[in-house]
């Protein structure tokens, strides 16, 4: 069923020979990934940086990133995961037919060349963005990627790793998987963590109106979700924590200003690669931080009755086996 | 005047997480942020000590903290099936306020990375 | 404060055994000699044990989170706790979630966990982790045995300063000790390789070899003078005819203290799997005849688990063995650990010939304070199934029992048919509690003399041991009653244990380059800061 | 569908008389259940109306009692795991009904005149569903993580189906009337898929084995490759199976033949993935 193999970017840069960026513009949206952890660094093992190692570009169009490549590949948009899946029957020696081929806009003795660089890496490392992750397939189209790593470890070392954004996303998926087992998309109707993405995620949950309050931090759906979603947020009381009044903001019952994260509140942050590393605000905020307010909004929540009915014991929803 | 430097301070506008930054402020703003990139010094450049917002808004109208978190608090546990999301832009230890809130809540808890 | 009366008291470190004892536990939640006040626990018909102390256990950090985000499908079916007014909820299983973990290790009287292996790097998000396991006390060790920095020093001779680079990386960690994973192996599987013969030089290195690793850490760990000495897990997990590496690594310790982990993954003879079988009766003798080594069983009971280890190779292994899920998760500079969900199987001759290897070392090292209880948690099994291998040690008719499951041919591969040893209450008392507490110096633990930590598991005395163990009467934690009848009362925060091993001052100036040329987090954020350990313990050691 | 007439006392009706505002998880909605329960009894068990427990007195009025027939009327589509795992007897909806319907089922058969959310049929074992409006994704698939979808049994969507129909499927039968989306059979290890109106993209793909048979012409992934047109044998024997349920498939050679094409070579995999050329079937 494939898995998940990653490692932490100081492998990355110090042994990594072939890298592989899927569906990611890193040199505009993340500037530094290139010099701080990929391609630019020299290494014990790849003393001349830059000479020692091999960079493919795959995406849809020509981006700033192009520049920085030795390949690029430009797949046609929409056929990720079937060149992918290519991939994955090519390494296997598998045939795959012209025409099929040329489906994904790329020719055969480009991929053939591909899969013979993957093959003779000595290290190979794939970061994926979100043309990959967001696009039609979506969570299948990571899994396409994640799997081909994987698989790719029969001839030589391989990983893996998203390219997460939006600063701490990371760190949240952490503390949620240790505290609920599960990353995301939960519920605890019944007490206790439940998980599946599509009926608990919040995209889905706001488009078919399934909650009845929100709670909005570090983060403006207001702005970026899907209209009927939005519509759905204004019908119900939502409560939003943010530094700015936010787009979500306005459409809220409640906005309170909290303390920007690293800029006026200490903590931790997590890297896309899961190593949490400090927080060192430099200026003092007017504000309360998020972590003050939401910790006074739960305990004005603990004074209030608690919503399971006194000795009562809610049925839980196992697996049936 | 002289400017505070604080060294290996962490940048956590993207998922690089960048936390060689120098950052040179006057405890109101920031002025320079050495080793960011452009986006990471927009970030830190952009926010400030300054209070540009009022402290709440309750139904749009201006509201004390303490107001806020108490309606807040009635609005959330009055829910059947309350949401908690985002945390995206926050503290890991916001974040397990947040976890604890919708374990607290019997609520539904969900980040951006399901969009 | 807490009088426990007219329980048969099981305490072997101070050679109590089943003697009507009056334990008193005063306000600090330490044992006195004499209280007054406070509840009376009317102990009749009970037997009474310092709480359980598991030597060797993953139940934090990057890893076994990892292992959680990959089983959903084991979370749905497997034991929740409910949310109640005060208490988080949680879900058990193979990956349990960490308030779930507190909950069902202080639900079989186990007070005190050893989560055996930390990167540096991912120290910080273990304490995290461990922070939020409420009830029990927590130490952790830090990896080391595939550091590159510490290596590089070794490969250079440079002796001295590598020890001053582990008491470094001890106390950036915040951790309480060293655990050395497959030697040299991890950083050979960066490349897809590993290492298996002891006296052969490290890929990527020309003097160091799996074998001078052990050797030099050994000698680190006692001239640190760590609490616990090297936390050794061999070369070669798993492999059929590991014995011989296993012999060969005990032979480099060079008669120093150590103690070997999950030793049954370790004590395999044949060439292959056909002819894989146990050998267990070999490394017994090794022990039986070396008092200064401890082990732990590594026991396997046949079920779903999910492995993890930072020993990569084997884990790929696996992976083509089973075709089911496999994530593997390489740490810069200093490991990198694998997950596999894994199902052993009654009728598979491997885990068969596993499942009877355990049970062996338990039976044939004769002195429990040597051997202690442990499944290696998940990898072997899951830590709360512990009730069900004290069953298997303390009868042997059951044992006989299970082993007429297992294929007939497996007789000719293991020596358990032939093993008739029961443990008494009081070997348990040991193997479970007093044993792997003096094993990892934690002096006021596993232990019901005056002064000691007031962690106390009082049992219905009954002839069924699986229920027995499984569900004691009462759990008392630091003299608080937090299990009574199966019903979680209380969920204290547990302490963490550190151990702060002298250095030279120059070491930071001298490790600043060398860290910045492999790592990418700045230096000065590398350590983990003392303010986040909450309930923070520290045992100073001093280096003569 | 014929449900059994012959049973000796009349069904449980359910009309429901106040729309849930949040999802409604009402799993003792099953056979297993009613059957032994009287009117009061039923008009007390507990459902979930977001984290509230309330009777389903609440949200439905209830008639009858004792049966293993339950008949249940109104939009549903909100209400989730009606006959979740039950074992015998049946379940008419005359309405749209929500997400993971019939899940785990064991035996029995339900039907729904409307449409139906996500999940119908995840994980079943044996019994018979058939929707008579459209339903949403992962139509008998597994749940995430699990390793096997449906094991046994037939589903029948007269309408159109969404993502991941049959992902993982080990055994049984999925017929979709109408086009199916994305993902039709995904990482499918064994049993059939009949697609009467097609698939959008990425039907079969890393399938292992399994059938999946399209009556219309299907974007196919690139890893399939061609094998042989014929009409197989096994089409009779699966068209006699699906007849009573009025589908019909074309297995005369006269009509034209399937084109099998086998995949997913990327696994690699040894599915078998049917196309019709020839004249429209008649269904």
């Amino acid at each position: 069923m494939g898995g998940k193999v990653t490692c932490t970017l100081g492998e990355v840069k110090q042994r990594a020979d072939f890298i592989i960026y899927w569906g990611g513009n890193p040199a505009e949206c993340h500037p530094r990934h290139f010099t701080k952890y990929t391609i630019m660094q020299k290494s014990k093992f790849l003393p001349r940086g830059r000479k020692d190692r091999t960079m493919v570009l795959v995406d849809i169009r020509e981006t700033k990133s192009v520049k920085a490549a030795d390949i690029f590949l430009q797949v046609r948009p929409g056929r990720d995961f079937e060149l992918i899946t290519i991939l994955r029957a090519m390494i296997k020696d598998q045939h795959v037919a012209d025409e099929q081929l040329a489906e994904t806009g790329l020719a055969r003795d480009v991929l053939e060349d591909l899969v013979a660089r993957m093959k003779s890496a000595k290290f190979g490392c794939m970061f994926f963005g979100m043309g990959l992750s967001m696009t039609r397939g979506k969570h299948m189209n990571s899994a396409a990627l994640l799997t081909l790593a994987a698989e790719m470890n029969a001839f030589t070392k391989f990983v893996a790793m998203p390219m997460r954004g939006h600063g701490n996303v990371t760190g949240a998926d952490v503390i949620m998987r240790w505290q609920t087992g599960y990353p995301f998309g939960i519920t605890f109707n019944r007490g206790y963590p439940r998980y599946n993405p599509g009926e608990f995620s919040t995209v889905d949950v706001l488009v078919r109106g399934d909650c009845d309050a929100a709670f909005i931090i570090g983060a403006d759906p207001g702005a970026t979700m899907p209209q009927p979603a939005i519509d759905h947020l204004k019908r119900i009381p939502t409560i939003v924590l943010d530094p700015h009044v936010t787009h979500t903001s306005r459409l809220a019952r409640v906005h309170i200003t909290t303390a920007p994260q690293g800029i006026a509140a200490p903590g931790t942050a997590y890297r896309m690669d899961e190593l949490p590393l400090p927080l060192k605000p430099a200026l003092k905020s007017p504000y309360p931080t998020d972590e003050e307010v939401v910790r006074r909004i739960n305990a004005a929540i603990a004074d209030k009755p608690f919503w399971l009915p006194e000795g009562s014991q809610p049925q839980m929803l196992t697996a049936q086996v | 005047m002289t400017l505070q430097i604080i060294d290996n301070a962490t940048c956590t506008f993207c998922g690089c997480v960048c936390d060689d930054i120098q950052l040179h402020h006057d405890e109101v703003r920031i002025h320079k942020a050495n080793k960011a990139c452009v986006l990471g010094t927009a970030w830190f450049l952009n926010h400030t000590a300054e209070q540009k917002y009022p402290a709440a808004l309750v139904d749009g109208r201006e509201a004390s903290l303490d107001e806020a978190i108490e309606v807040a608090a009635t609005l959330l546990h009055e829910a059947d099936m309350p949401l908690v999301y985002g945390m995206s832009n926050t503290t890991c230890e916001a974040q397990k306020e947040c976890v604890a809130m919708a374990d607290l809540l019997g609520g539904l808890l969900d980040s951006h990375t399901s969009l | 404060m807490l009088r426990i009366v007219n329980g048969k008291v099981y305490d072997p470190a101070n050679g109590i055994d089943g003697q009507v004892r009056e334990i008193c536990i005063d306000e600090s939640g330490r044992i006195a000699q004499n209280v007054t006040g406070g509840r009376t626990i009317d102990a009749t018909g009970m037997i009474v044990f310092p709480g359980g102390v598991d030597v060797h256990t993953h139940v934090a950090g990057g890893a076994i989170n990892f292992a959680r985000a990959m089983t959903p499908e084991d979370h749905r079916r497997t034991q929740a706790f409910i949310r109640t007014k005060t208490r988080r909820s949680g879900l058990g299983g193979m990956a349990p979630t960490t308030f779930a973990t507190g909950y069902l290790y202080a639900g079989m009287g186990w007070t005190t966990v050893n989560e055996a292996a930390v990167p540096v790097l991912s120290a910080r998000h273990t304490h995290e982790e461990l922070t939020d396991i409420p009830i029990v006390d927590k130490a952790s060790l830090t990896l080391m045995a595939n550091n590159e920095i510490v290596l590089d020093l070794l490969e250079n001779g440079e002796y001295e300063r590598a020890k001053h680079a582990v008491a470094w990386y001890v106390w950036a960690a915040k951790s309480y000790g060293i655990k050395a994973v497959n030697p040299g192996g991890v950083a050979a599987w960066k490349w897809g390789h590993d290492a298996k013969q002891l006296t052969s030089p490290i890929a990527g290195y020309n003097n160091i070899t799996p074998g001078t690793i052990v050797t030099q850490l050994a000698r680190i760990c006692e001239e640190l003078n760590l609490p616990h000495p090297i936390h050794l897990h061999c070369n070669n997990l798993g492999a059929p005819g590991n014995i011989a590496t296993t012999i060969d690594t005990l032979k480099h310790l060079e008669g120093r203290r150590a103690h070997i982990a999950h030793s049954q993954y370790h004590a395999y003879g044949g060439d292959g799997w056909e002819s894989m079988c146990s050998r267990t009766s070999e490394l017994a003798d090794y022990f039986n005849s070396h008092p200064q080594l401890t082990t732990d069983a590594g026991a396997v009971l046949f079920g779903d688990t999910v492995t993890i280890t930072a020993d990569g190779p084997w884990q790929h292994l696996l992976y083509k063995l089973t075709g089911r899920k496999w994530g593997n998760l390489d740490v810069e500079n200093e490991t990198g650990c694998g997950i596999v969900p894994y199902t052993y199987r009654p009728s598979n001759l491997v885990n068969a010939v596993q499942w009877a290897a355990g049970l062996e070392l338990l039976l044939l090292i004769k002195d429990p304070w040597q051997v202690f209880l442990s499944t290696d948690h998940p990898n072997g099994g899951c830590f709360w199934r512990y009730p069900e291998i004290i069953k298997l040690l303390m009868c042997a008719d059951f044992r006989r029992e299970c082993l007429t499951q297992l294929p007939a041919r497996i007789k000719k591969h293991i020596t358990l048919p032939e093993i008739d040893r029961e443990y008494t209450l009081y070997e348990v008392a040991t193997a479970m509690s007093a044993g792997p507490a003096r094993a990892l110096g934690l002096t006021r633990k596993g232990n019901l003399g005056v002064g000691c930590d007031g962690d106390v598991v009082i049992y219905h005395d009954t002839d069924d041991v699986e229920q027995m163990f499984g569900h004691p009467r009462y759990v008392i934690k630091g003299g608080e009653i937090v299990i009574e009848e199966g019903e979680i009362r209380e969920t204290p925060e547990g302490r963490e244990f550190l151990a702060r091993p002298s250095y030279d001052p120059a070491t930071d100036e001298f490790m600043k380059p060398l860290f910045e040329e492999c790592y990418t987090m700045s230096f000065e954020n590398y350590p983990v800061e003392l303010e986040r350990i909450e309930r923070a313990e520290i045992m100073e050691c001093s280096s003569e | 569908m014929n449900i059994a007439a012959a049973t000796e006392s009349p069904p449980v009706t359910f009309r429901l008389r106040r729309p849930p505002t949040v999802p409604l998880e009402a799993e003792t909605l099953t056979p297993d259940v009613i059957e032994r329960l009287s009117n009061a009894e039923i008009r007390s068990l507990i459902v979930y109306h977001g984290k509230r427990q309330l009777p389903l007195s609440e949200f439905f009025d209830v008639e009858g009692e004792r049966s293993d027939r339950l008949e249940l009327h109104g939009d549903l589509n909100k209400v989730r795991w009606i006959g979740r795992a039950m074992s015998h007897g049946s379940i008419t909806v005359h309405g749209r009904v929500g997400m993971h319907l019939g899940a785990y089922m064991r035996g029995g058969e339900i039907e729904v005149h409307g449409d139906a959310g996500d999940w119908v049929g995840a994980e079943m074992k044996h019994g018979f569903i058939r929707v008579r409006g459209n339903a949403g994704g992962q139509v008998g698939a597994a749940y995430r993580g699990s390793l096997a979808g449906m094991k046994n049994g037939l589903i029948i969507i007269d309408g159109t189906a969404g993502l991941e129909v049959g992902m993982r499927m080990r055994r049984g039968t999925i017929v979709i009337g109408g086009r199916a989306k994305d993902f039709v059979g995904l990482q499918m290890k064994g049993g059939t898929i009949v697609l009467l109106e097609g698939a959008e993209i990425r039907a079969g793909a890393w399938m292992n084995r399994g059938t999946i048979i399209s009556l219309q012409p299907i974007q196919l992934m690139p890893t399939f490759a061609f094998a042989a047109a014929y009409n197989p044998m096994f089409m009779h024997i699966l068209s006699r199976h699906l007849q009573p349920h009025g589908i019909a498939l074309p297995c005369a050679a006269s009509e034209g033949s399937f084109q099998l094409f086998s995949g997913d070579l990327a696994v690699p995999g040894k599915g078998e993935l049917f196309v019709w050329e020839g004249q429209s079937p008649a269904i």
